[in-house]
């Protein structure tokens, strides 16, 4: 089953799979869609991430998440690939992944016994691997509406500017209480471990604090430990666990700001 | 732009008219190497070594043979031996390397080849041919080929250009060796020595179009190959000696072709497509996916370099020694001779001892790019330089300018210069803007310098004037970046014609003269200079023609802006279309041709300067401007002058940054594709500034110099000295990836 | 007469020698000259892409006149891209 | 196997062709409907060589199976210029000489084109951004972005 195909056609091309049949999923109108209502977003499993960054409510509501889709290849990929696609190709570096997991989206997974509710933390279980059975697949993602003074953000390195896979990727959110310290916090790191990690102690240190340089070390050293990377041809266990700190820091600060901004403290 | 000779009022030459492809190009019809459809046509697909060495023990084709559609299938044993046959041992290389015989020596040499109605079949009948290998020990470096007891490539491999000659053979192919002047005196006299080493990965070409060809065989032995190359003529004489037959028997046709930088030099498909097409009776098309690109064309050579130089207090080089080991890939020929050459021949240094290896090793056969050999020897020449400027506290332009090469400079590699443009580029650097821009938090400046001898090589031209007075040039160089608009440029200038009023064109090997590869920044100059003689030819024609129809000596008549004039004014002029509508009275057409073994080859140097912005947490650089200055000589068509100067510098940040071959333990290229082989993309860079510096060439016609290659001999170094300035770490091993660089950056802090 | 300049690379065979004066008028017959003086030189001389006569470089310098008072080098092969 | 047959408009026209359900929509351009200006690079997507809109959206067709073309709207750098009169950014590319070797012109064109279908006045670093699906390994970009700018001023009517 395909969505925009961006994985699919190099994995056929390389090899990797062979296929008897390949079902198209975009001719559904539900997989290709963005609703939202008081409590939460919908979207389509196959909508185009083209779409997904290019809905301007939605985008400011979920900056972080917005941007993390936008990442995922050129603008030519973005008109096919899917936050559907991202997921369930199970690559531990997808860039949307993350962001996902910090803003609690839930995987609607349609089958033969009719549908069931995931979060999309539990669908992927290693490199390529997925909870959903053969004969099923993600009709489209739950997306909580973005609380108040609340912020996600998502950052990843990679060498170039564009077009590379993800050696890092760090997704935050952030919900501040009325005095400003941190409420709630998530962070969830990406390409470090064979699934998207969450980092308890980091969101820990943060919980009840404000912002300083020492919560911020405690991220970073929270981020660097959770670290179960290999080293490949993108980069090294040493890298990756140094830079997962420094993009944790860096996305909890933007998420920190982000939920500073729809409080109107600044 | 620095002008250092005023252009003498020329019309054309410098102007930036459209290029007479353009057209086709920005509308799609253009025919590149993959685009030709021919009724019948097959489709082939090559099969290729999974291992890094090993033997083949048999190739077994019956079952896709067998296969529906599949039309021919062919091995190394459907090609002559040339071994057996006597040959010379370069082209017995090039051989097998288009085709494996006895042995396969890299990861995606080509064993067996297939012809089927459709790719799909094609393909399955690729994957069907069942080859057995004895797989061997393999080596991928330099520094495992050199090892002692080293699984040998070659087993009769005895190394040239050493005295005595060894006994033992060894996967080095062979020694260079230059030395001038006292080493240790040199070193004596230095207030400051530096002495490091530098690695550097194989990189490739990275043209974005793959390998393809067509052939057409008749049952006469003739056949007709469209294939996307940088000279045809080469493919002719390349594929006649691996088919074994004479080179009249191929007509080559150049498709446009999609870039090349010097990787499409070499032979791959075109005799394999050849034979594909004599055995199925039919055309064939062989086109590469971009994972063969990468795992069996190109790249250019890995490397170790180490080098010790010296200055004295007031920045004088008084000695260099530079130690170098250059992969070759699968067969010898790296081009540590080039290295060895151009190291340090921005200088004039009184002692040196320059000393190269070229080495074999189980990765594809290294192939031209863009002045081959010289980038790395540069990357770490001028890195040293720039230490020792700092060092003893002296501006970088100025430490080079202090040991810059001028006219009558012994050059390191022999003779001395003739009149070139070193300084010139120099002082253009510090002269512009960019030099004194102020830098940024975590940003820095780097300089570096290099040198390329351009080439001359065989050419040929023919000029036609049409029966209206237009005209057609026709060369049989491959136009890879905008040839065919300074052929018509200078065609323009020499007739006193317009630009528009020429048409240039590439012709096949059967309609016109010779022409050696489009390479060594050579079209401009050396078919450029075929294509004034065989203007200057027309003219003298034309003013015969002109002096009959006056019925006055020819020494009476002058050729002025397109027209025939009497030196006395006494008849009114004849433009070239009145001569060429009754050229059948005065002789019939106007035509010319003009071969040459070019002369003159003028000398290259481009410098350039980088500003970096380094991520210290992550290790990531971003080059944030640029300015490059190269001497052309003359530059005929400025846009594809500064074309040339930017996309050598960028494919030089990619280089530097980004760009390395991966290999995996047994000797798989682990990253065969655009997403993990990192070229640059847009908006990974700045605009590249350009300062074109016109020394001209004093033994060409218009001065031209050539400027394809230059541009990519120092952009490693400037990169490496400007992430030096802004982090106090010298990178030491290319590419300085994010990775390599917070490394370092992590060592200089514990 | 000309004056012939070897590169450390060619030397085994001048026996050390890094410049030689040789009378001749073209590139072939100051190989010939050269060969006579050094056995095998020839072969090696002919490997060479290219001769640089008073700087200039020929890539088939073969008959290439060579003044009474030319410098001449032989260069190391190297190719273009 | 038998073969599917696709209607869409590529270009302007109503165009059939029959293809394996396999085959990439490249591929069928170029072998079926005869368009051979989309190239292909890397077969991958990750060169923009092959690049196509569809239904107004640039993509990539060497990642589009061309049985999902059905019905489509495609085009191609074949159909930029409007009955002979050359697109804005293509007479720009020509005067701004964008390009060297022109392999992967006809992808840039269209990313180009999609990019100020959407943004009729974008900065250097959007153009850049927009463009980065695009591999050119002649130009260093330097033209291509200049090119871009000049087209956006004249679509502008600046």
């Amino acid at each position: 089953m395909f969505a925009g195909a961006t994985d699919v056609v190099p994995q056929l091309r390389a090899g990797r799979s062979a296929p008897e049949v390949l079902v198209d999923l975009k001719k559904i109108e539900e997989l290709v869609s963005i609703a939202k209502d008081d409590d939460k977003w919908r979207v389509g499993a196959a909508t185009p991430t083209a779409n997904l960054t290019g809905d301007e409510a939605f985008s400011e509501e979920f900056p972080g998440l917005s941007e993390a889709a936008g990442l995922i290849g050129s603008d030519q990929i973005q008109n096919r690939s899917s936050l559907g696609g991202n997921l369930c190709n199970g690559s531990p570096a997808a860039d949307s992944v993350p962001a996902m997991v910090v803003n609690g989206v839930r995987a609607v997974i349609a089958g033969p016994n009719g549908t069931r509710v995931l979060d999309v933390a539990e669908v992927v279980t290693g490199p390529g691997q997925t909870s959903l059975d053969m004969d099923e697949f993600i009709v489209e993602f739950e997306i909580d509406r973005m609380p108040e003074r609340s912020g996600d953000a998502y950052l990843r390195m990679i060498p170039r500017t564009e077009m590379d896979i993800a050696v890092v990727g760090a997704g935050a959110r952030v919900t501040l209480a009325e005095d400003g310290s941190i409420e709630e916090a998530i962070v969830a790191l990406g390409a470090v471990a064979p699934t998207v990690v969450r980092v308890p102690q980091a969101e820990s240190a943060l919980i009840g604090n404000t912002v300083d340089d020492d919560t911020l070390s405690a991220v970073a050293e929270a981020a660097s430990g959770v670290c179960n990377p290999i080293d490949d041809k993108r980069g090294t266990v040493a890298y990756r666990k140094q830079v997962a700190g420094v993009l944790a820091k860096r996305a909890v600060l933007i998420a920190i700001e982000r939920a500073e901004q729809r409080n109107g403290t600044k | 732009m620095a002008i250092i000779e005023e252009n003498p009022g020329y019309k054309w030459v410098g102007t930036r008219p459209i290029r007479p492809d353009g057209l086709e190009k920005v509308t799609g019809k253009a025919q590149f190497g993959a685009d030709l459809m021919l009724p019948g046509m097959l489709f082939g697909k090559v099969v290729r070594s999974p291992h890094a060495h090993a033997r083949i023990v048999s190739i077994d084709t019956a079952a896709a043979e067998a296969m529906v559609g599949v039309k021919a299938v062919i091995t190394g044993s459907d090609f002559p031996d040339l071994a057996a046959n006597g040959a010379h041992a370069s082209d017995i290389d090039v051989a097998n390397n288009a085709i494996a015989r006895e042995k396969v020596l890299y990861e995606g040499h080509v064993v067996a080849a297939v012809a089927a109605t459709t790719r799909e079949q094609a393909e399955a009948a690729a994957k069907a041919v069942e080859v057995t290998y004895e797989i061997l020990p393999h080596v991928l470096t330099v520094d495992e080929a050199m090892a002692e007891g080293a699984p040998l490539l070659h087993e009769g491999m005895i190394t040239k250009g050493v005295d005595p000659a060894p006994e033992e053979p060894s996967n080095i192919a062979s020694k260079i060796l230059h030395e001038r002047g006292d080493l240790d005196q040199g070193f004596g006299e230095a207030d400051v020595v530096v002495e490091r080493e530098f690695t550097t990965k194989p990189v490739h070409q990275g043209y974005i179009e793959p390998h393809a060809a067509v052939a057409d065989a008749n049952t006469d032995g003739r056949a007709h190959i469209w294939c996307s190359s940088q000279g045809h003529f080469q493919m002719r004489a390349y594929s006649a000696t691996v088919l074994g037959v004479s080179p009249g028997t191929l007509k080559v046709t150049a498709a446009e072709i999609g870039g090349g930088f010097g990787g499409k030099t070499v032979i791959y498909l075109e005799p394999l497509a050849v034979r594909l097409s004599q055995r199925a009776g039919r055309p064939v098309k062989l086109v590469m996916d971009r994972d063969e690109v990468f795992r069996a064309t190109g790249p250019t050579s890995g490397t170790r370099i180490r080098v010790k130089m010296g200055v004295s207090k007031d920045g004088k080089i008084t000695a260099a020694e530079v130690w170098m080991a250059y992969e070759a890939g699968a067969y010898s020929g790296s081009p540590v001779g080039a290295a060895g050459m151009t190291a340090i021949a921005c200088y004039d240094i009184p002692n040196f001892v320059v000393e190269g290896y070229d080495v074999v090793c189980n990765k594809p056969r290294v192939a031209a790019y863009r002045a081959p050999g010289a980038p790395m020897a540069a990357f770490a020449v001028e890195s040293v330089l720039d230490e020792l400027a700092r060092d003893i506290g002296m501006d970088p332009i100025d430490i080079r300018l202090a040991n810059a090469a001028v006219e009558g400079t012994q050059a390191s590699y022999g003779p001395k210069f003739p009149r070139i443009g070193f300084v010139e580029t120099l002082e253009a650097i510090k002269d512009h803007p960019n030099y004194t821009a102020e830098l940024g938090p975590n940003q820095g400046r780097g300089v570096a310098a290099g040198f390329w001898f351009n080439a001359g090589m065989m050419s040929s031209a023919t000029v036609h004037i049409n029966e209206n007075g237009t005209a057609t040039v026709v060369t049989g160089s491959p136009d890879i970046g905008g040839s065919r608009q300074s052929m018509a440029l200078m065609a323009a200038e020499e007739l006193g014609i317009s630009y528009e009023s020429i048409k240039a064109v590439v012709a096949d090997t059967e309609t016109v003269g010779f022409n050696d590869v489009t390479g060594g920044s050579r079209v401009t100059l050396a078919t450029g200079a075929a294509v004034v003689d065989a203007c200057r030819l027309i003219v003298e024609d034309l003013r015969a023609r002109a002096a009959k129809t006056w019925d006055v000596e020819v020494d009476q008549v002058e050729w002025v802006d397109g027209q025939a004039q009497h030196v006395d004014g006494s008849q009114p002029p004849l433009s070239l279309g009145d001569l060429a509508a009754k050229s059948g009275r005065t002789g019939g057409p106007i035509s010319a041709n003009a071969s040459l073994n070019s002369r003159g080859v003028g000398a290259g140097f481009s410098t350039q300067l980088c500003d970096v912005e380094v991520d210290p947490e992550t290790g990531v650089t971003r080059v944030v401007r640029y300015l490059t200055a190269q001497d052309a000589g003359r530059a005929i068509s400025p846009d594809y002058v500064e074309g040339q100067m930017q996309g050598g510098v960028v494919q030089g940040i990619g280089w530097a940054l980004n760009e390395e071959y991966i290999h995996d333990q047994d000797g798989v290229m682990e990253n065969p594709s655009f997403l993990d082989y990192r070229i640059p993309v847009a908006s990974d860079l700045p605009m590249i500034d350009c300062a074109i510096v016109e020394v001209p060439n004093p033994a060409h016609p218009y001065g031209v110099r050539g400027v394809g290659e230059v541009g990519i001999v120092p952009p490693m170094a400037a990169v490496g000295n400007a992430i030096n300035d802004a982090i106090d770490v010298r990178m030491t091993d290319l590419p300085m990836s994010p990775v390599r660089i917070l490394e370092a950056l992590t060592e200089q802090r514990d | 007469m000309a004056q012939v300049h070897f590169s450390a690379g060619l030397r085994d065979l001048t026996g050390g020698l890094a410049q030689v004066e040789v009378e001749a008028t073209t590139v072939r017959r100051l190989v010939a000259a050269l060969e006579e003086q050094f056995p095998g030189i020839g072969e090696r001389l002919s490997e060479a892409s290219s001769v640089a006569i008073n700087g200039e470089i020929f890539t088939d310098a073969e008959y290439e006149p060579v003044d009474s008072d030319a410098e001449v080098h032989f260069l190391d092969i190297f190719q273009g891209g | 196997m038998a073969r599917t047959h696709i209607t869409a408009v590529v270009n302007g026209d109503e165009t059939e062709f029959l293809t394996e359900d396999g085959t990439s929509l490249l591929n069928a351009l170029r072998d079926e409907v005869g368009l051979t200006g989309a190239k292909e690079g890397c077969g991958t997507g990750d060169c923009g060589t092959c690049s196509v809109m569809i239904d107004g959206k640039v993509t990539t067709s060497c990642l589009v199976f061309a049985p999902e073309a059905q019905g489509a709207t495609i085009l191609t750098v074949e159909g930029l210029a409007d009955s002979g009169q050359l697109h804005p950014l293509q007479q720009c590319f020509l005067e701004g000489a964008a390009l060297q070797c022109g392999i992967c012109t006809p992808g840039f064109l269209i990313a180009a084109k999609a990019l100020l279908d959407k943004n009729p006045d974008p900065t250097e670093t959007e153009i850049r951004y927009a463009l980065a699906g695009n591999l050119c390994r002649c130009t260093g970009y330097d033209k291509i972005v200049r090119a871009v700018q000049e087209a956006a001023r004249e679509m502008r009517g600046q």
